[in-house]
């Protein structure tokens, strides 16, 4: 491949990915919410297309394009969605944590929507990231899982995550259930750095760990196209969790923070409910 | 007339650990309960594990940690059901007591629990499992003060929220045991190494570990927790 | 309180509304109660006179609008506030497994009593508990829980005292002790708020009336 | 182009330990990840709020 293709894919894939996620966020303001009259239906296929040409893309790259890894062999394919996959869950992850800050310092039920749909694509992520790992161990370590330092981190924030996703669920008044959750967020993104360094001085005690070689130049190119596809998948998905999340808390509550209609009087004469 | 005045938090935490504490010696039939409960967890390890002591001594750190926080789930959970009832809760916020001073005193009551129940446990441990504690009381009392601090600080937050959700008691040890991983690896290991020796001087890393949980933690919680009680 | 000629109202409330999920407990309340005056609550159950009675106490905060006690806002001086107001309400506050006498010790160190050993048992005579200090609270029948309870409020010395349903569970001489116990806050220039299905005795003890339904105010 | 002929048999010799196919593998890791990804999808199509005629997904 010339090092024109390259150079287009590289900065072609970059660019398609900010603009998905610059639409993304528009679309958040603009159409996500429940009484929104906005037509997005060509943005959003135009943003699906871009993931699935990205996807496609990345997948030749990965599978066909790029040469063999020197001691991996072919298995390596397997960190072209891994690592993006990782990636994706951190940042995630971080936009939970934002939102959770964010949330305590001024309730606005659009950060806890945002909160939520984070969290859930984090998990997502995360969850099909994790089983990658250990497939790609099978090969490389002989075993499913070798107790990796950044795998087993990353197993225990997404078990603390499922955590905070299960507390949303058990809690059903939505004012309480976003600020504890919220809370909760806060306390389990903390953890993130002790969980790291628990777990590698956990690990070096009994051997040093064989981890993926950190990426060549040569297969970089794959990596990244991969990396955009994948973030303009996220941007999708959270912008439709988002969007779900926003109905259902009106559902809940009344959105956007309406006060109860302003007539006792008619009310009370067709009013089917006795007190 | 009486004329009430403010008071300070550490009198407060006092006021407050001292009701906590009076309550639990007035209901100490549950607290024999939990004893005999984490005894028996410590026993149930060697059936699973079985008759081979060399095992046995060398797990004994991860045993003691186990039955301790399988205990602590039970203890945490009963430190706010004891304010459910007649929301004496509400009627401590507003007697008017600083939610931070209620999560100090009720966090140090569960530290002072955990701790009274490992420092019955680690004789039994010695007992059961054949070890020796080959670098003295000393160490091992820190390691077990720090570890229970580093259950109790996040198990008191949790146990606040769990209390009035659905479910409270999955919720609780859901929420809590993978958050204290960390610290349950780091007291776990540390224990092994005031049994077992520590000749690679690796128990200054783990009790940093320790005390940097138990610093993040405490400070989180004094900080969000009057957000979780108050309304 | 310092009476002066611009004091504020004993209770303000501003355009409040209280949601729980979807449901609306109080909805745009306005009413202003002055100084020296006592109000009765009234309204069915779920009317939204224990949320406000909440509400007014900082157990929680209102949706929208503000409380103003002694005119201070319920939420950016909740802790003034809660000094000037006491609660007594269907649930009693109290520690089931600690004695009477314990119970109010508690809130005597709290409240940074000069002596509280003092306060518990004058107060403990005052509601008639005296002989029954030191049993505890799992013992007592609701009449007796109700009167601890009143002597927990009146330990606070509030100037604002919240009363929701202070009748129920008492037996005809337990209902003469607690009126007599309202006319005697009442006399030492408490405000009293009341919540009560008893109208007759409501009316004689306050001036004031309000009447809710389904959250909001209306004519009795 | 021989000389990385010779580097090849080279290690092949010495037997530097490259996994060799192991593509079951990695059909099994890019189908779960193909496989999450669109159940995902799916699912959210599935849970759209109803109330919006215009429904919008890939």
């Amino acid at each position: 491949m010339s090092g024109l293709m390259n150079a287009v894919l590289q900065y072609g894939s970059a660019a398609a990915a900010l603009v998905v996620v610059g639409l993304g966020i528009r679309l958040g303001r603009k159409w996500a919410p429940v009484d929104s009259q906005m037509d997005a239906r060509p943005m959003l296929v135009g943003m699906s297309v871009a993931a699935l040409v990205l996807l496609a893309v990345g997948g030749w790259l990965g599978l066909v394009w790029s040469p063999q890894d020197r001691e991996m062999g072919d298995v390596y394919r397997i960190i072209y969605v891994h690592v993006p996959a990782m990636w994706m869950a951190m940042l995630t992850l971080v936009l939970n944590f934002a939102c959770c800050v964010s949330y305590l310092l001024k309730a606005n039920w659009k950060t806890d929507a945002l909160a939520e749909a984070s969290a859930e694509v984090g998990l997502l992520f995360g969850g099909f990231g994790l089983v990658l790992g250990a497939i790609w161990g099978r090969p490389t370590w002989g075993v499913y899982w070798d107790w990796d330092p950044r795998l087993t981190a990353m197993a225990i924030m997404l078990v603390t995550y499922t955590a905070y996703m299960a507390l949303r669920r058990f809690v059903e008044d939505p004012d309480k259930r976003a600020v504890w959750s919220s809370v909760v967020g806060i306390i389990s993104f903390a953890n993130l750095p002790i969980v790291w360094f628990s777990v590698k001085w956990w690990r070096s005690l009994h051997q040093v760990q064989s981890t993926p070689k950190t990426v060549d130049p040569e297969m970089a190119l794959s990596l990244r196209v991969n990396a955009w596809a994948f973030l303009i998948l996220l941007t999708l998905f959270l912008l439709h969790r988002y969007r779900i999340a926003l109905a259902t808390r009106e559902a809940e509550v009344a959105l956007p923070d309406a006060l109860p209609p302003d007539a006792p009087a008619s009310r009370d004469g067709n009013s089917t409910e006795v007190a | 007339m009486r004329r009430s005045r403010p008071i300070s938090l550490l009198k407060a935490v006092v006021v407050l650990l001292g009701k906590d504490l009076l309550i639990e010696w007035r209901t100490r039939a549950r607290l024999n309960a939990l004893i005999f409960f984490s005894l028996a967890t410590l026993l149930l390890f060697s059936f699973a594990v079985g008759p081979d002591t060399k095992l046995l001594a060398r797990n004994a750190g991860g045993y003691l940690w186990l039955a301790l926080l399988f205990a602590s789930v039970l203890a945490l959970g009963e430190s706010f059901r004891v304010e459910q009832e007649n929301l004496t809760l509400d009627g401590l916020r507003m007697a008017p007591a600083d939610a931070r001073a209620i999560f100090l005193s009720k966090a140090l009551g569960n530290t002072v629990l955990l701790v009274g129940l490992g420092a019955l446990l680690i004789p039994v441990m010695i007992a059961l499992y054949g070890v020796k504690v080959t670098l003295g009381a000393g160490p091992m009392l820190g390691i077990l003060a720090l570890g229970c601090m580093a259950v109790a600080a996040p198990g008191t937050v949790y146990s606040a929220i769990a209390n009035n959700a659905r479910a409270r008691d999955v919720l609780l040890p859901l929420m809590l045991f993978p958050l204290i991983i960390p610290a349950l690896l780091a007291a776990a290991k540390a224990t092994t190494l005031v049994l077992q020796g520590d000749p690679m001087n690796q128990l200054g890393s783990w009790s940093g570990l320790l005390i940097g949980f138990n610093l993040i933690y405490w400070g989180l919680g004094f900080v969000l927790f009057p957000r979780v009680i108050e309304d | 309180m310092e009476a002066s000629p611009a004091a504020p109202p004993a209770l303000a409330l501003h355009d409040v509304s209280k949601r729980y999920g979807r449901y609306w407990a109080l909805a745009r309340l306005s009413y202003t109660l002055p100084q020296g005056r006592s109000l009765l609550l009234t309204g069915h159950n779920g009317s939204g006179k224990t949320t406000l009675l909440r509400l007014v106490a900082t157990a929680h905060s209102p949706t929208h609008g503000q409380v103003e006690v002694q005119g201070r806002d319920t939420v950016k001086e909740r802790d003034a506030v809660r000094r000037e107001v006491a609660l007594l309400s269907h649930a009693s506050f109290l520690y089931e497994d600690l004695t009477a006498w314990q119970n109010l010790m508690v809130l005597a160190r709290l409240l940074g009593l000069p002596s509280p050993e003092d306060a518990s048992g004058e107060l403990l005579t005052k509601v008639g508990l005296g002989r029954r200090s030191s049993s505890p609270v799992r013992q007592f029948s609701a009449g007796m829980r109700k009167r601890l309870a009143i002597a927990r409020l009146l330990m606070k010395a509030p100037s604002l005292a919240l009363l929701d349903e202070p009748f129920g569970e008492l037996d005809p001489a337990g209902i003469q002790d607690m009126e007599r116990i309202i006319g005697e806050l009442k006399d030492s220039g408490v405000t009293v708020v009341l919540a009560t299905h008893l109208i007759e005795q409501g009316l004689s003890l306050c001036e004031e009336r309000l009447h809710l339904q389904e959250g909001r105010a209306v004519a009795a | 182009m021989s000389t990385v002929l010779e580097t090849t048999t080279l290690l092949a010799q010495v037997g530097m330990g490259r996994i060799q196919g192991g593509w079951e593998y990695i059909w099994a890791a890019y189908g779960i990840a193909w496989a999450s990804l669109s159940l995902y999808a799916l699912s959210l199509w599935i849970r759209r709020p109803i109330k919006a005629s215009r429904d919008t997904k890939e």
